[in-house]
């Protein structure tokens, strides 16, 4: 071992010698497979602000493994900001929903709802509040409208959508309809 | 956005976010993008790289400001006063584009020679209304009912002189007296801007809610339209008055119409008063000149659009079945009917005003008043579970709630149309769990399940939405379908229109949203889906790459680019010229060619008639310079409703039109209670009101935090250490943060007088992950004049020890 | 060819991209934090964070106020302390140049984090082992960019050829002198005989928390054994002078 | 500047009961290769008590990884630049001889006489090696220490020959206070000459640490490192060794403090660079 100790002392008074190893096991390992290797990629739009950049949704057996910049975007050049890159975080959140909740009045908790009902209950609240309160006309001037309803939202989801509340609340005869653009 | 609508024609970002690399000089003021648009950034650091000079003008200094050649502090409420000064410094410095101006801008003009602007009020005032009459805002018109024009700029009476007579007062002191901004730091920040007012110099303004929320914010956007026409900035490549807008689709949901006032494609929504009839609508809501005569046939293709087969010629285009407004619907007045109980349903979809809504106390009191709330989120925001926020009794509120899971923007399809007016198609990614929906699942599935109820009434109330065309598939619908709608198409066939310019007013077309038409120009064709990027080092105009409203023209106004003779300011950045040689389909030759799609009549000729008429959405085709709006026809700094300080440049304190709610939570703190001026804003790891991303642990960790930012003199003069709990005490609330004391603050020297200001982010809430107060408790139900917006960018408070 | 990353202090907007994108590609956790009065957070490198960004306020020479902000994480050092005190083979360099880390063979003796001279190698309670960049082998080894470097919107960040690089940061600082930036500077070049994480800094490194000098841990190996020799040899001496001396005679 | 390794209480006991195996082997062997013909007990009391201590030595060490099998990662390579990997190796050797040395003494008494000379040759002569690896067992912790990034650790060359040092003091006090055990007059010169060299390794010690010397001499630490290491490790057992001639009781509380010496040392030196 004292020969060892003589290396050990040549090694580092060598100064460079610190690869000097007598190696027992190879150490270098092949590096991991691309975890987003063989999954499909899903072109889509961030979610946060309006400089539009392309994200790339990597899907493996249906799940979102990995959300990067789409390179191929010509604003964003596969580039995306903190916020972004935290999206997957959204994807399987435990406190994500996924029920319909309903608060009775005056209860002090969540019932989870079938959606169901959610849908049939709400659609039942818009008509009996549309027609107890609509206005056919209004100084002689036909207005169809009830000022009972409002509507809010959204600027996060897409044209088509938007279209859709739109055309479906003006439908109505809703004319508080507002959303983030004026706040 | 009327601020750009009224002075060029058009409400949205003119210039795109790539083209941000062609500026010689990028000036952002009521943005912080380095923070709220961070991938924006690359396109400012290109123009950078090819010799650009960055200024950032900022009540503090951000992470914006972090990379800027000049920064320049001012106090928060006094753009108008900053920007004035730069107009002044052009001005007087004779930096204008001449030409530009004097073409292509009204600022020849003859003006009323009754209109005069005294003492902080523009002609026409009544004190006892408290209103504006409008008579004298108006041009010197020839027999032809064009407007009289002196192209020498010299007659006293054109919109240039009283330009030049308004701003006069706007010196660099006044700026350093009024703003807090040292001369010395204006002047270098004037300077550099102004020179972008050479031939072939583009600057461009990069502005965001640091401007829109203001009590005279729409006249703020104006004054930064102005300099930028006066510099011949605007449709030019790296030019603009660039709104960089916060939410991924806030621009399509714009477009199409999620606001109280307009329909799909800016088509006034009609009111009682003035629109009882199609005809009495399409006559006061068309212009005799300008492409919006082509208003009818719009606004009939929605119709058409809308109510189908019973939209006919003989029944108005079922022009009665639209509700008709009486009032004013706007954000606030709709929570203050909300908290003066008159609403009874509220349905909330993808917004969490609990959270963003200014006064937010007397917001969340407001949904106490509710009959029932319909909330579809991807969580529990603060707005869902209001009834059991901080100082809370649930049992006390009666108000129903339903809460619906919704799916994510990957879980579902669609387009966003981002800031630069592009619409991108999203393909959906992954199925969404359990009982998560997208909206338009919600849309659809209400529709039909509203329509299930209906089915057979007869009562006349009934008869416009059975009417309402409603085909979309069961589920999830046919988000293309909708798209194709949106684009338009001929009744008879129900082919897709190529563009708007076949559309009809006479019911023969129908059409969801003209502005987008052409996004679906053939069967099958979605142009939102197109993939094609220019090369990098190109003019970056990707005319391939989704497809931009109007028919993809990239840069708005791009005739401005080219001289009154049709050849480009510059060459190297050409977006269109004249080619005289170039051959029209029809066999004549001469036509506007160039790399982006002309933003004018393709064969209209320089020296044609109208020809060298830019702006072809005004009535005149020129800039707007002069342009009224609901507190006059030129900008003019007016102090924040709540200021601590008088207005210096006339004895009007505050906007007179601006608009102040009553209700007895909507208090105004007294300067000498609240002696500190105090702003709000976001941060590059939240999204608004965090309802998701203080759910996301890795955002959460970066900021966990609700903060206030402060100045190292303020804080030892209360006493108050770096990262130690404090209380801000606006006269709406208080809300407790943890104090950050730095050197980014600084307190304004206001001649003798130093302001302090501190600011605080808008992130928090009481639910989620990282929980803190919402600086909106702070913040007042004040309106801008035109718009409505609130003033949440400049009020007042006191900060203390906690 | 070495590869390296070139962090341009200059062009960073501070927006934490990479700090996430880190977090996101390698499944690292969110640590529990608390605003402290800046705007950096975690306030330091550890098993769960790789990368992060730091915020620092300081006046320049003219007095004026800067906010600098620094993407930092391992520099893969040539004369990399952590892997010549590695006992186990757990830390490796690869060809390229990075110094990885084979989490199977680590042992957890943490020898590496104290020989760190920046503070990068952490140890991760939950695994027992330590954790650090790894430069991502496997992106790059697929012919991609760590994904920092991939997410960064400014090029704040950049990856490729060391060469290229040095050179293209010399003329980065060169540019940032030009327009007055004085302390414009590069790091890395040369310290511990070039690190494979390149800085263009505006200020001495000090200011960003680098150490102006980096040691390399076992440089003290060869002293320490001259005086460890020595001292032996005093004391078989002692022993010798105890056991043989007069009086020495050992059992009475 | 490194991370804080967090070595603690399992450490503070490896460098402890490791330098005190090694210290009393080195002195055995010293004893047995150069000793009067009297001493074999000095040797036969230090193989013994070396052996048990530096078995320990590697329970300790498992112990702070907190896997039993990650130990054996040790043994995947020898790497030089490593003073860990050597001295993991060392360990292991030093064990080795330990353990033959300690048979071979067993042995010489149960072989027949005329055997006995060369089983106590055999010893000798693996008490070279087992000398030098003694040595190296005492010193490679300081070598190690020196070779991080920690402050008061990093590039400091002084704590191998003060472990060293120490090392000597306690493997002495260990062997003398082995309970039957003829008494050894030459441990006083030992241990003056030990505690003497001891102070002034200390002090170049303290002088290379410049301003950094204040966690020792004025810090929290202060009152340990006076009154355990300068107080009771050599202040003390020199004062003791120097008035106070023969007795038991003066040799193992000679002893006795040599050991909460050289223990407060090897905890101090430990927590000054985690401080």
């Amino acid at each position: 071992m004292s020969l060892t100790r003589r290396d050990f002392l040549k090694g580092a008074g060598t100064g460079a010698g610190l690869a000097a190893a007598v190696d027992l096991a190879p150490a270098e390992v092949a590096a991991q497979e691309l975890k987003t290797k063989g999954a499909k990629e899903v072109p889509s739009i961030c979610y946060y602000c309006a400089v539009g950049c392309g994200i790339v949704a990597s899907v493996a057996d249906g799940k979102v493994v990995a959300i990067q910049g789409d390179p191929a975007h010509p604003i964003n050049r596969g580039a995306l900001c903190s916020k972004a890159q935290a999206y997957i975080q959204v994807l399987d959140h435990p406190q994500r929903l996924t029920k319909a909740l309903y608060r009775a009045p005056g209860a002090g908790e969540w019932q989870e709802k079938p959606l169901d009902w959610a849908m049939a209950e709400i659609a039942q609240r818009i008509r009996s509040t549309r027609d107890a309160t609509f206005k056919e006309a209004e100084d002689g001037v036909t207005v169809n409208r009830t000022e009972a309803i409002a509507a809010l939202g959204s600027a996060i989801i897409a044209n088509e959508e938007c279209y859709l509340l739109t055309k479906l609340m003006r439908g109505l005869g809703v004319v508080w309809l507002e959303h983030q653009a004026r706040i | 956005m009327p601020g750009l609508g009224t002075s060029f024609g058009r409400g949205a970002m003119t210039n795109h976010w790539i083209d941000v690399k062609n500026a010689d000089a990028v000036l952002i003021m009521g943005s912080n993008a380095a923070e709220n648009h961070p991938i924006a950034f690359k396109w400012v650091l290109a123009a950078m790289e090819r010799g650009a000079v960055l200024l950032s003008v900022d009540p503090r200094f951000s992470r914006t400001s972090a990379l800027a050649d000049l920064y320049a502090p001012l106090r928060s409420g006094t753009d108008i006063a900053f920007l004035g000064g730069m107009i002044n410094h052009v001005l007087r410095n004779n930096l204008f584009q001449r030409e530009y101006v004097g073409e292509y801008t009204n600022a020849s003009f003859l003006l009323d020679p009754a209109f005069g602007f005294k003492d902080g009020y523009f002609t026409g005032w009544d004190p006892e209304k408290k209103t504006y009459d409008r008579a004298t805002w108006k041009f010197q018109v020839e027999a032809d009912g064009t407007p009289k024009q002196d192209g020498s700029l010299r007659d006293p009476h054109t919109v240039f002189q009283h330009l030049r007579r308004h701003f006069a007062r706007y010196t660099p002191e006044m700026v350093e007296r009024v703003c807090g901004t040292p001369k010395a730091e204006f002047l270098r920040v004037a300077e550099a801007f102004a020179r972008t007012g050479a031939p072939g110099k583009a600057g461009t303004i990069m502005y965001a809610m640091g401007w829109t929320q203001h009590s005279k914010a729409t006249q703020l956007i104006r004054t930064a339209a102005i300099l930028q026409m006066l510099l011949g900035n605007i449709g030019v490549a790296g030019g603009g008055v660039n709104a960089l807008r916060g939410l991924s689709n806030v621009q399509g949901s714009t477009d199409m119409a999620l606001l109280f006032h307009i329909l799909p494609g800016y088509l006034g929504m009609p009111t009682r008063k003035d629109h009882p009839t199609l005809a009495a609508y399409l006559e006061k809501e068309t212009p005799k000149t300008g492409y919006w005569v082509n208003k009818p046939k719009f606004f009939v293709s929605l119709l058409r659009a809308w109510y189908g087969e019973a939209a006919t010629k003989d029944n108005e285009f079922a022009y009665q079945y639209l509700p008709k407004n009486s009032a004013n619907y706007s954000y606030m007045d709709l929570f203050e009917a909300m908290y003066a109980g008159k609403l009874k349903g509220f349905i909330v979809t993808g917004q969490n005003p609990a959270v963003s809504g200014p006064n937010s106390t007397l917001e969340r009191k407001a949904l106490e008043k509710l009959e029932w709330l319909v909330v579809r989120e991807l969580f529990e925001t603060e707005t869902a579970a209001f009834w059991k926020g901080p100082g809370v009794d649930p049992a006390k509120v009666q108000t129903e709630v339903f809460l619906l899971p919704s799916s994510t923007h990957l879980e579902r399809e669609g387009s966003y149309t981002n800031s630069g007016r592009w619409l991108q198609w999203k393909w959906k990614a992954a199925d969404p769990p359990g009982d998560a929906r997208s909206d338009g699942w919600f849309a659809n599935q209400l529709a039909l399940r509203l329509k299930a109820l209906y089915a057979g009434s007869r009562a006349p109330t009934d008869r416009a939405f059975l009417a309402l065309t409603w085909d979309y598939g069961k589920e999830e619908p046919d988000l293309e379908k909708v798209l194709a709608e949106v684009n338009g198409y001929t009744v008879a066939d129900r082919k897709p229109v190529k563009s708007f310019a076949f559309l009809a007013d006479d019911g023969s077309t129908a059409c969801g949203n003209w502005i987008y038409s052409g996004v679906f120009p053939a069967e099958g064709q979605n142009r939102a889906k197109s993939r094609k990027a220019d090369p990098p080092e190109s003019l970056g105009i990707n005319a391939g790459w989704a497809f931009s409203w109007p028919v993809n023209r990239r840069i708005l106004y791009n005739r401005a680019s080219a001289d009154p003779r049709g050849k480009p300011w510059n060459q190297e950045k050409a977006l269109i010229w004249w080619d005289a040689e170039a051959e029209l389909p029809d066999g004549k030759k001469g036509k506007w060619v160039g790399v982006d799609v002309p933003d004018f009549r393709p064969d209209l000729a320089p020296d044609a008639k109208g020809g060298g008429n830019p702006f072809i959405m005004r009535p005149d085709g020129k800039g707007g310079i002069f342009a009224p709006l609901a507190e006059g026809p030129l900008p003019e700094h007016y102090e924040p409703v709540e200021s601590p300080v008088k207005n210096l440049l006339s004895n009007v304190q505050a906007n007179p039109m601006a608009v102040i709610y009553k209700a007895d939570l909507d208090k105004l703190g007294d300067p000498k209670e609240f002696p500190i001026v105090a702003t709000t804003y976001r941060l590059t790891e939240h999204q608004h009101t965090g309802s998701i991303t203080r759910n996301l642990p890795w955002l959460v960790e970066m900021m966990p935090n609700l903060f206030c930012e402060m100045s190292r003199e303020l804080a030892e003069e209360k006493g108050i250490r770096n990262g130690a709990p404090v209380i801000v005490r606006s006269a709406r609330g208080e809300v407790r943060a943890i104090a950050a004391v730095t050197g980014r603050f600084k307190p304004f020297k206001l001649g003798d007088r130093v302001v302090h200001e501190v600011g605080i982010p808008w992130h928090w809430g009481f639910m989620g992950l990282a929980k803190g107060d919402s600086a909106n408790m702070l913040t007042p139900h004040v309106g801008d004049a035109n718009t409505r917006i609130q003033e949440s960018k400049a009020f007042l408070v006191d900060v203390r020890k906690a | 060819m070495a590869k390296a990353i070139l962090v341009d202090t200059s062009k960073c907007i501070a927006c934490r991209g990479c700090q996430v994108a880190c977090k996101q590609w390698h499944g690292r956790r969110a640590e529990p934090t608390r605003f402290q009065g800046s705007y950096e957070n975690p306030l330091a490198l550890s098993a769960q964070t790789w990368r992060r960004v730091g915020f620092i306020e300081t006046a320049g020479g003219d007095g004026r106020l800067r906010w600098r902000f620094i993407s930092d994480a391992c520099k893969h050092c040539t004369d990399a302390s952590c892997l010549a005190v590695c006992p186990t083979g757990a830390l490796f360099r690869r060809t390229w140049g990075a110094v990885d880390l084979n989490q199977d063979i680590c042992n957890g003796c943490r020898y590496c984090v104290a020989a760190c001279p920046f503070g990068i190698v952490a140890f991760n309670e939950e695994s027992g082992r330590v954790n650090k960049c790894v430069l991502c082998p496997d992106r790059v080894e697929a012919g991609l960019e760590p994904a920092c470097v991939t997410t960064c919107p400014t090029d704040a960040l950049t990856f490729g050829d060391r060469d290229q690089l040095l050179s293209q940061a010399k003329r980065r600082v060169a540019e940032l002198q030009a327009k007055g930036e004085k302390g414009a500077q590069l790091y890395g070049e040369r310290e511990l005989s070039g690190l494979h994480q390149l800085f263009v800094l505006q200020e001495r490194p000090q200011v960003y928390g680098l150490p102006e000098q980096p040691r390399f841990a076992v440089a003290s190996v060869f002293p320490s054994s001259v005086t460890s020799v020595l001292a032996s040899v005093v004391m078989g001496v002692t022993a010798l002078v105890a056991f043989r001396g007069r009086g020495g005679k050992g059992e009475e | 500047m490194g991370k804080n390794p967090a070595w603690s209480w399992y450490i503070v006991w490896y460098f402890f009961v490791g330098g005190m195996a090694a210290g009393a082997y080195f002195l055995a062997a010293l004893a047995d290769l150069f000793g009067r013909e009297r001493t074999p007990a000095v040797a036969r009391i230090g193989y013994t008590v070396a052996l048990p201590l530096i078995l320990v030595s590697p329970v300790l060490l498992t112990l702070d990884l907190g896997m039993p099998l990650r130990t054996f990662y040790m043994f995947r390579l020898l790497k030089v630049s490593s003073p860990m990997s050597v001295g993991s190796w060392a360990l292991l050797g030093f064990s080795l001889f330990s353990l033959i040395s300690l048979v071979l003494v067993l042995a010489e008494r149960r072989v027949a006489p005329d055997r006995a000379l060369g089983v106590r040759q055999l010893r000798r002569a693996l008490a070279v090696p087992g000398t030098l690896l003694g040595f190296f067992i005492a010193s490679y912790t300081g070598v190690l220490l020196g070779a991080t990034n920690r402050p008061v650790w990093g590039g400091n060359a002084w704590i191998g020959p003060l472990f060293i040092v120490s090392a000597t003091s306690v493997g002495a006090a260990a062997i003398a206070l082995w309970p039957v055990r003829p008494r050894f007059t030459g441990f006083r010169r030992l241990d003056l000459i030990t505690t003497a060299f001891e102070a002034l390794v200390l002090l170049v010690f303290l002088q290379s640490l410049g301003a950094a010397a204040a966690v020792f001499l004025t810090g929290s630490l202060a009152p340990l490192f006076w009154g355990a290491v300068v107080g009771a490790g050599l202040a003390l057992p020199f004062l003791i060794q120097l008035f106070v001639r023969g007795g038991r009781a003066p040799e193992l509380a000679t002893a006795v403090l040599l050991l909460v010496g050289g223990f407060a040392l090897r905890y101090l030196v430990l927590l000054s660079g985690q401080a």
